[in-house]
């Protein structure tokens, strides 16, 4: 069963014109950041998001969490669609899905201490504090979880390194006992042997405490490793999504190959030197047709005018004219 | 550049309009009856009535608002309570005096300020340095009136050295600077000493950024690197400071040319203030605040000049 | 500035107390800014003998007075010349420079001519004065003082009243040059009277604003200004300076502190009696004034009509504590206990520093005052209403006995006391229309014993001028009234 | 409200960071020591002034520094020392109490900007801006002459004068702080708006608030004595440095203590809370390595 | 390797970092050459020394570091015997030049990267008798050689005009500008995403083919390693672990900590299953133990390890470890 799913998410911002500017007769602009996701997760099993920066990765995560408003679309948490969710509601609905953000440090308070940090859920939550017997112990058995040492507890944030930041965003998120993490880039950042643990971390949490992820990355080599299912985006829409495994075994969508054939060591077979023209265009002026269309060697015109739908091929979902 | 000065420019409108009405509704909110205060026992009921006409007081308070508000966009900030002598007469005799002052010790607060600094970022940690550290914290610490009535005291009093008082001859430009040096260097040690603790620490952090290790590792000279490079990125915190001070010094001019007895804004309106010269006290704090939000956005435009980022965001 | 004074050491330079505000006579706003300047400028039909109130023949030779006092025929100097091209003196300024007071009740001088009906030109050289009603002040000061000074009709009308202002044309003895921030005179060498100057006479008269008494002092122990006021505290530091000369006179108000006759508990006289033995001028002229100010008992000073010579001065040591107790305990307050009092002063040095010396004063006898330095404004509104027990106040004055008197008369809406008498309002009556002065004498002298027999105030002093002259003056001669009086004998120094 | 003991032993803990960090910083030893003598000298003032302050005596007036009167007397024949050390009241009055209406008046109008957003923000940043529009001194001084000096008069004026700049700043840094990922951390784990105001935002904003104020003190200081000064400041017979900076002026060239004892005692308040606002500046940043903490790094097990 | 196309050898090089809190040293006794039109890698975790071996060569370290010992030849001169003049003239911005770490902060952001560029160009010997025009326009030739499209208007905009990966191929063009025969690239791609990488990647590959340049590249990533260098060197707390072409260190590594290293990259191994890590910490380098700093982390420890610091030793044809376990562990694999 999904444990959530997302319908044709439309998340636009505006960028909005001061009073100023709009008298100097400039006008609003739109940001398409998330234009019609659809995504399903199962319940127990890891998303991997990937895709280039800016493409509306982390958008999908806080629309998932409620913490930007989607001009459309829905979002469907254990067969109930949750956007219009009243304050009450939002509040439990936060307890079941947590998010692990992407720059570790600064999503920890500069003037708090590990300890205080872990505390805070239990203030807002009385429930939760009645729940456990011990806060104390609680604390101290959320730091073994993650691996952190008890001295940890009374560090302010900017004296842990990346990697143990890390633990404690995690083991903020895990103290609600959430169903779904949404982990945005987990292990940017991270020398390799710190990724591996981190890695290695996540995984052991997934079987023990039944999570679902939605891990968000674009470090090809982390993806391949940890999801089960994949989804690529590219500037807010989906180009192709579907089994990990068969996806990168054999990459159908000329964005997802480029972005495969890009990172070294993912197709270790392709020894040819590929590179992939030119940068992601503004999210502002997407272009007309399919908005892979300018960087694409395989542009035809119908790219150029009619936007691709998803389709299904060989097991997964493409979005692209090629296929047509 | 433009538009952001532009920008500037349109915030002002309800800016100074808010100034205006403070302004104006300083005429009901002083204490006593104005006409007993200016005119005196010897007052007629006649100039009584004449009084509040003048100060607006004889109509209901919006009309007289609109009046007010109206003859200053003509220019026209009222007669001096006293008749006779309208008062922008009044501030346009002394406002050079100030604006010489205020730009003069500007002048110098900058030059020794951000040479200070410089110096002793360039030493830093010798004894150089320490010494300029020291001299600059106790110049910013000490609030200009003190140094001006210390001034007064040894250079002018004691030795001899320096005029007591008035803003020297019209039209003899070295006798003006010569009343101009104590006033001058007064006003502008405080600011001075800011200027170079700033500049001193902005230096040296400066210095830290990875650009400048671009900078050595291609080789250029560390005197292009430092007066260059650094310099200009340095200066910019200096920069929102020194223009910020142009305020400040402004307000800093009314110790001074009180103390050193100088024709001026500051020593106009403490006169005013003292006799409850209504229109001038209008007319001059608003030229006052004119001129203090005119420094306030060149010090925000310069701000911008400084540092590119600025304009667009 | 030594080059400056070096150049031209004919200069006299003079610090005023504030902004000049106006040179035209009639709208003088202070004496000490404007007046001084105005009787260099201008001359009157008559005006004081130097250095006393005494009147002597100024743009008149002579006059004669009707007997019912309503027709004053004067006889003009003939001859006299306007600066500039403005003419020759006629009976026809006189008539300008007097109807335009009388017919404007907006001018500010305008009591000064409020009953005259109209002057005649009889000729050229001859103006009759007549007059609704017999005027007192007159001679006092109507005629010598700013109102009566003579404006050319020609500049008026010409440049408009308010050009005028501020380019007077006159005949006295400077010119005007120029008003920057400073104004600046220059001898006038055709003036009627070459006798006034004599060898020193300055060529020029520069005068310069500066507010700050302290920078006043120190400028003329630098020689950037001749003469200047200063502070009373300044009189050591100039003293002890080479050079400098230092002269003092009296001043021209009379400060008291102000009984508010209405008020609980002061509404009982055996108290009010207390507190006038209690608050001693001795103490206050020596700690707010200096030491420098003359005590005076009564209202009206020495020079002035109306004079009360034998006015009682009220000390402790003549009647002896005791007594001072018992008037207390008669009032309610043994041992003055559980009296406590409000007492409202000004800003400046001398209103401050009395106000605490008083303080101190009371608190001997056991009486609490709290002090609250008021914004003149607030002064004024408090003093009218009454709603301090105690004021630190002070009025300035004219010559004119009738004018010194007003305030007090019963409802006046200056009267500080909160007390009338139909007595009192009487007598001030009949002396305005008194012009005889030594009958003039005998009722002021009779309206200050009432204040007296009432005990309405402790009449302290009329203060006191310290005035620094640099080491380039030789001489000056200043008017009872503190008008220095320019070409008059106030010579420089020759170098 | 009850603080565990948990909690308290965590703010002692963290003010023992912040100490430990001031304390190798030679700022917060000069800033502080001045600072105590200040509050110290103020407080204790009527043990530690050798005659009564207003006890007057007009035949030993203007007397130079002697052993009984250790800066000689002023024109009424007062103690100078004795009223220098009474001084240091009005200072204390002025200083805190000036910094606390602003302070309290800035991080309520910041936060309502910031919070609300919209017309109220453009009007609070309209008003801040008018307020900002005069030279502070030309506004304390017209402001003093509309409602007459008086030193809770002129402790609220010197509050309202310099309220912008606290509102602006904890309006900025409000508004950054709310971009900040642990603010939106807080949101995810469920706290409410009040919570994350302040538990999340007002914590993090008020270190600046805290290091402004300490300079702001300096200011009040001077505006307080130039106020006073000119002659528009606090009131006798209550006295203060700067009324005695005027008193003495008119004898600066006879008895020029009389000016610079208390032109001595501004400068050094000011110098001291200065540098120690600067001590604590750094203290409070959390970048600053503690010297002590710094030692081992220990980890994941 | 033939020691004549040797173009920078590195002998026994050490820095200290003297900080408040001890010294700590970042270099020790680091030894390499690079030979002509070479790639060489240099790769380890964040710390272990790799941009103060870049900052060391053009001695452009803070102050707080101090050279303890060795020698690095350039073209057989030795640059630390030189004086700080010479080294500016000659080498820096000439001879050798160096694009460092971080892309978004490397240009000053208050000047134009045309007056940058310009002050680069007016420093180095090649343009000496160039005039300003004649340097633009050799400027904006290198901008639009680097990638960047419309070159000629850019090149008077400020670098916060520019993205992450454009600023780089700035960086780029003023290091190539100036003609060096080594080129110093500190993480040249790191934060950048992958396609610009590529992109970037390729871009430094063309251009040092066609400036006959050799390179010092320094990653912690060892995919980026295995895409661009010729030969590597691994770095672990300030020592050179192993030097070996890039193949053989991925196919034969040597020490302990380089195959820990490579195991670890995720996606290489079987999917869901747990990866091998390294257990514990990079050793702090203000006390370092007498032993191999490797000692603590290394399955392989023995009590030699313990009391004696390895030193690089040849175990291949051009291949050097340093370690004790060497022989033990090659033999091992080969029984895999
Ligand atoms: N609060 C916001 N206001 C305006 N624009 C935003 C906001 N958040 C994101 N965007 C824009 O929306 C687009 C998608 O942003 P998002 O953060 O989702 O990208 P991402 O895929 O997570 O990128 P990265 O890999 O760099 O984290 C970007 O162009 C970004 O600039
Ligand atoms: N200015 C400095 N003062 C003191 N220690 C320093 C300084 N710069 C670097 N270090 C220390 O020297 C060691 C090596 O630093 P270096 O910057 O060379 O590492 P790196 O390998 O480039 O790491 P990264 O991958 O993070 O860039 C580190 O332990 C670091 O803490
Ligand atoms: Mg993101
Ligand atoms: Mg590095
Ligand atoms: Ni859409």
């Amino acid at each position: 069963m999904n444990l959530v799913e997302i319908k044709d998410l439309h998340v636009h911002f505006t960028k909005e014109a001061g009073v100023l500017d709009r008298i100097l007769g400039k006008s609003s602009q739109k940001i398409y950041a998330v234009d019609g996701v659809t995504l399903k997760i199962p319940a127990k099993t890891t998303f991997g998001l990937v895709g280039e920066s800016g493409c509306g990765k982390s958008t999908v995560a806080n629309s998932l969490l409620q913490l930007v408003d989607p001009e459309a679309g829905e979002i469907i948490f254990e067969g109930e669609n949750i956007i219009e969710a009243d304050r009450q509601k939002t509040k439990q609905l936060r307890r079941r899905m947590q998010l692990i953000f992407q720059d570790p440090i600064s999503s920890l308070n500069p003037r708090k201490t590990a300890e205080e940090i872990l505390e805070a859920p239990f203030r807002i939550h009385p429930d939760l504090k009645k729940s456990v017997e011990s806060l104390d112990e609680e604390i101290d058995r959320l730091f073994e979880m993650v691996d952190l040492s008890r001295q940890a507890r009374h560090k302010f944030p900017h004296e842990f390194s990346t990697g143990q930041a890390r633990r404690i965003g995690i083991a903020r998120a895990l103290s609600l006992r959430p169903d779904l993490l949404v982990c945005d880039e987990p292990t940017a950042g991270l020398d390799v042997s710190i990724k591996a643990a981190v890695i290695n971390l996540m995984i052991r949490l997934q079987e023990e405490l039944d999570l679902t992820y939605l891990w968000i990355s674009h470090d090809l080599h982390v993806v391949k490793h940890i999801s089960d299912r994949l989804g690529v985006m590219y500037l807010g829409k989906m180009m192709e999504k579907g089994d990990s495994d068969v996806i990168f075994r054999e990459p159908l969508h000329p964005y997802t190959s480029a972005l495969f054939r890009s990172s070294p060591g993912v197709e270790s077979d392709e020894k040819e030197n590929f590179v992939l023209e030119g940068e992601v265009p503004s999210p502002i002026n997407p272009p007309p047709g399919c908005s892979f269309h300018p960087r694409c060697q395989h542009a035809m015109d119908v790219c150029r005018q009619q936007e691709p739908d998803l389709q299904k091929i060989d097991e997964r979902l493409v979005a692209c004219h090629l296929y047509d | 550049m433009v538009k952001y000065a532009l920008k500037r420019l349109l915030w002002l409108v309800p800016t100074l309009l808010g100034v205006l009405f403070f302004l104006f509704s300083m005429t009901y909110m002083l204490p006593g009856d104005p006409a007993d205060i200016i005119l005196g026992p010897r007052a007629t009921p006649e100039m009584v009535a004449q009084m509040n006409q003048r100060l607006g007081l004889d109509q209901p308070w919006p009309i007289s608002l609109v009046r007010y508000v109206g003859n200053i966009l003509q220019g026209d900030l009222g007669t001096s309570i006293f008749r006779d002598v309208p008062v922008e007469h009044l501030i346009m005799r002394v406002l050079p005096y100030t604006i010489m002052l205020t730009l003069s010790a500007m002048f110098l607060a900058v030059i020794l300020g951000i040479g200070l600094g410089i110096i002793s970022s360039a030493y830093e940690n010798t004894w150089l340095d320490k010494i300029i550290t020291f001299m600059v914290l106790i110049w910013a610490s000490v609030p200009n009136f003190i140094w001006a009535v210390l001034f007064v005291l040894i250079f002018s009093l004691r030795l001899g050295w320096l005029p007591v008082t008035g803003g020297g001859e019209p039209g003899n430009l070295l006798d003006q600077i010569y009343h101009l040096i104590g006033p001058a260097i007064a006003l502008s040690l405080t600011w001075a000493g800011y200027i170079a603790r700033i500049v001193r620490s902005s230096m040296l952090e400066t210095l830290q950024e990875d650009f400048i290790t671009t900078e050595k590792s291609f080789g250029l000279p560390m005197s292009l690197i430092f007066y260059k490079y650094a310099l200009k990125r340095a200066i910019k915190p200096a920069i929102a400071v020194i223009a910020l001070g142009l305020g400040r010094l402004l307000g800093g001019a009314v110790f001074i040319e009180v103390i050193f007895s100088r024709p001026g804004l500051g020593q106009l309106l403490v006169d005013a203030i003292e006799m409850r010269n209504l229109p001038v006290i209008r007319g001059g704090v608003l030229v006052a605040a004119l001129l203090f939000v005119l420094a306030n956005m060149l010090a925000d435009i310069s701000y911008a000049y400084f540092d590119p980022r600025i304009r667009y965001e | 500035s030594d080059e400056a004074a070096a150049m031209d050491n004919s200069t006299l330079r003079i610090a005023t107390l504030d902004h000049t505000q106006t040179l035209d006579p009639p709208y003088l706003n202070t004496l000490w800014n404007d007046g001084n300047i105005m009787f260099d400028i201008f001359d009157g039909l008559v005006q004081y003998k130097p250095g006393t109130f005494e009147i002597e023949p100024g743009l008149a030779t002579d006059w004669e007075i009707s007997d019912d006092n309503r027709e004053i025929t004067f006889y003009l100097r003939e001859g006299v010349q306007f600066h500039g091209d403005y003419g020759e003196f006629t009976a026809e300024d006189v008539k300008f420079s007097f109807e335009r007071i009388a017919e404007d009740d907006t001018v500010p001088d305008h009591e000064q001519f409020l009953y005259l009906e109209e002057v005649e030109v009889v000729d050229d050289y001859t103006a009759v004065l007549h007059l609704e009603e017999p005027m007192a002040q007159l001679f006092t000061t109507s005629l010598p003082y700013n109102a009566g000074l003579i404006v050319s009709s020609k500049a008026v009308e010409e440049m408009g009243r308010e050009n005028f202002a501020q380019n007077p044309i006159g005949t006295g003895p400077y010119k005007f040059e120029s008003w920057e921030e400073d104004i600046v005179l220059s001898r006038n060498e055709n003036y009627w009277d070459q006798e006034a100057f004599v060898e020193g006479s300055p060529e020029r008269v520069v005068y310069t604003p500066m507010s700050d008494a302290f920078a006043r002092g120190s400028a003329v122990q630098t020689a950037e200004i001749d003469i200047a006021e200063t502070s009373l505290d300044m009189k050591d530091s100039l003293e002890a300076e080479t050079g400098v000369d230092v002269k003092i006179t009296e001043g021209r108000g009379y400060w008291w502190i102000n009984f508010t006759a209405d008020k609980e508990p002061m509404d009982d006289i055996n108290l009010r009696k207390a507190l006038r033995y209690i608050i001693s001028p001795d103490d206050i002229i020596a700690g707010a004034f200096a030491g420098l100010a003359e005590r005076v008992d009564t209202m009206l000073a020495s020079e002035y009509v109306g004079y009360w010579e034998d006015a009682p001065a009220y000390d402790v040591e003549d009647v002896g504590e005791n007594h001072i107790w018992q008037l207390l305990e008669e009032a309610g307050y043994p041992e003055g206990e559980g009296l406590e009092l409000s007492m409202r002063t000004g800003t400046s040095d001398e209103r401050r520093l009395t106000a605490e010396i008083v303080q101190d004063q009371l608190a001997d006898w056991n009486i609490e005052a709290s002090i609250e330095t008021m914004e003149m404004g607030a002064l004024i509104d408090s003093a009218q209403e009454g709603t301090h027990h105690l004021g630190v106040d002070v009025f300035t004055t004219t010559p004119d006995p009738v004018y010194n008197t007003q305030w007090f008369q019963s409802g006046h809406h200056w009267n500080f006391f909160q007390w009338g008498s139909e007595e009192y309002d009487e007598l001030w009556q009949e002396l305005s229309r008194t012009i005889a002065e030594e009958k003039q004498q005998e009722i002021a002298v009779e309206m200050q014993k009432i204040l007296d027999e009432e005990v309405l105030a402790t009449w302290l002093t009329y203060g006191a001028k310290v005035w620094g002259l640099s080491e380039n003056v030789e001489e000056m001669t200043i008017q009872p009234d503190n008008i220095i009086i320019i070409p008059h004998r106030t010579s420089m120094t020759e170098f | 409200m009850q603080i565990s003991a948990r909690g308290l032993s965590r703010l002692r803990r963290k003010i023992a960071r912040y100490l430990s960090i001031m304390k190798s910083d030679y700022r917060t030893y000069f800033g502080g020591a001045l600072i105590f003598i200040f509050l110290f000298t103020g407080i204790l003032a009527p043990l530690l002034a050798p005659h009564n302050p207003y006890e007057q005596d007009v035949t030993r007036r203007l007397q130079s520094p002697s052993r009984q009167h250790l800066a000689g007397t002023d024109e009424l024949g007062r103690d100078i020392f004795s009223r220098i050390i009474y001084a240091f009241r009005i200072s204390i009055m002025v200083s805190f109490g000036g910094v606390l209406i602003s302070v309290t008046m800035g991080i309520m109008l910041g936060t309502a900007a910031a919070y609300f957003g919209g017309f109220i923000d453009n009007a609070l940043l309209l008003l801040f801006d008018i307020i900002r529009a005069f030279p502070p001194i030309i506004l304390i001084l017209s402001l003093v002459a509309v409602v007459g000096p008086s030193i809770r008069n002129i402790i609220i004026i010197l509050g309202i004068t310099i309220m912008p700049r606290y509102g602006r700043v904890v309006r900025a840094e409000t508004l950054s702080v709310k971009e900040e990922d642990y603010v939106t951390a807080a949101r995810t784990i469920g706290a409410n708006s009040p919570r994350i105001l302040f538990k999340e935002i007002l914590p993090n904003v008020f270190p600046s608030v805290l290091v402004l104020s300490g300079m702001d003190m300096a200011s009040m200081i001077m505006w307080e004595a130039g106020l006073s000064f000119l002659g528009f400041g606090v009131q006798p017979p209550a006295t203060s440095w700067g009324l005695m900076l005027r008193q003495g002026y008119d004898f600066i060239q006879i008895l020029p203590h009389m000016i610079l004892f208390p032109a001595f005692c501004i400068s050094l308040t000011m110098l001291g809370f200065s540098t120690f606002s600067e001590s604590i500046r750094r203290a409070l940043n959390p970048k600053t390595s503690s010297p002590v903490e710094a030692e081992t790094d220990e980890g994941m097990s | 390797m033939s020691e004549d196309s040797t173009i920078l050898h590195i002998d026994g090089l050490s820095v200290e970092y003297h900080t408040r809190h001890g010294s700590a040293r970042a270099l020790n006794n680091i030894t390499f050459s690079l030979a002509e039109q070479e790639i060489f890698g240099l790769v380890g975790e964040s710390g272990s020394g790799k941009s103060t071996t870049a900052k060391t060569i053009l001695q452009i370290l803070p102050e707080a570091a101090e050279i303890e010992g060795g020698r690095i030849l350039f073209k057989e001169e030795d640059l630390l015997t030189l004086d700080e003049k010479e080294i500016n003239r000659d080498y820096r911005g000439n001879e050798i030049s160096m694009v460092i770490q971080n892309p978004q902060n490397a240009l000053n952001p208050v000047f134009t990267v045309k007056e940058q560029l310009l002050d680069v160009m007016k420093h180095n010997k090649g343009y000496q008798a160039m005039n300003k025009k004649q340097m633009t326009e050799r400027a904006v030739e290198m901008l639009a050689e680097m990638g960047i499209a419309e070159a000629e208007s850019r090149i008077g905009e400020y670098p916060h005009q520019f993205s992450g990966g454009m600023k780089q191929r700035v960086m780029l063009a003023m290091a190539f500008i100036c003609n060096p025969s080594l080129l110093l690239a500190d993480e040249p791609t790191t934060a950048l995403d992958v396609t610009i990488e590529a992109q970037i990647l390729q871009l430094l590959r063309n251009s040092v083919d066609k400036f006959n340049t050799s390179v010092l590249y320094i990653t912690h990533d060892l995919s980026v390693i295995k895409e661009v260098t010729d030969r590597t060197a691994v770095m672990y707390a300030g020592n050179i672990v192993e030097i070996a072409p890039t193949e053989e260190i991925f196919s034969e590594p040597g020490h302990p900590y380089t195959r820990g290293l490579i195991r670890c990259i995720p996606g290489s191994s079987e999917r869901d299953k747990i990866l091998p890590t390294i257990p514990g910490r990079v050793a702090s380098l203000t006390d370092l133990p007498p032993g191999c700093n490797f000692y603590d982390r290394c399955e392989h420890g023995q009590k030699v390890c313990q009391k004696k610091q390895p030193q690089l030793e040849q175990a291949d044809d051009g291949h050097y470890v340093a370690c004790f376990r060497y022989e033990y562990l090659s033999s091992e694999v080969k029984q895999q």
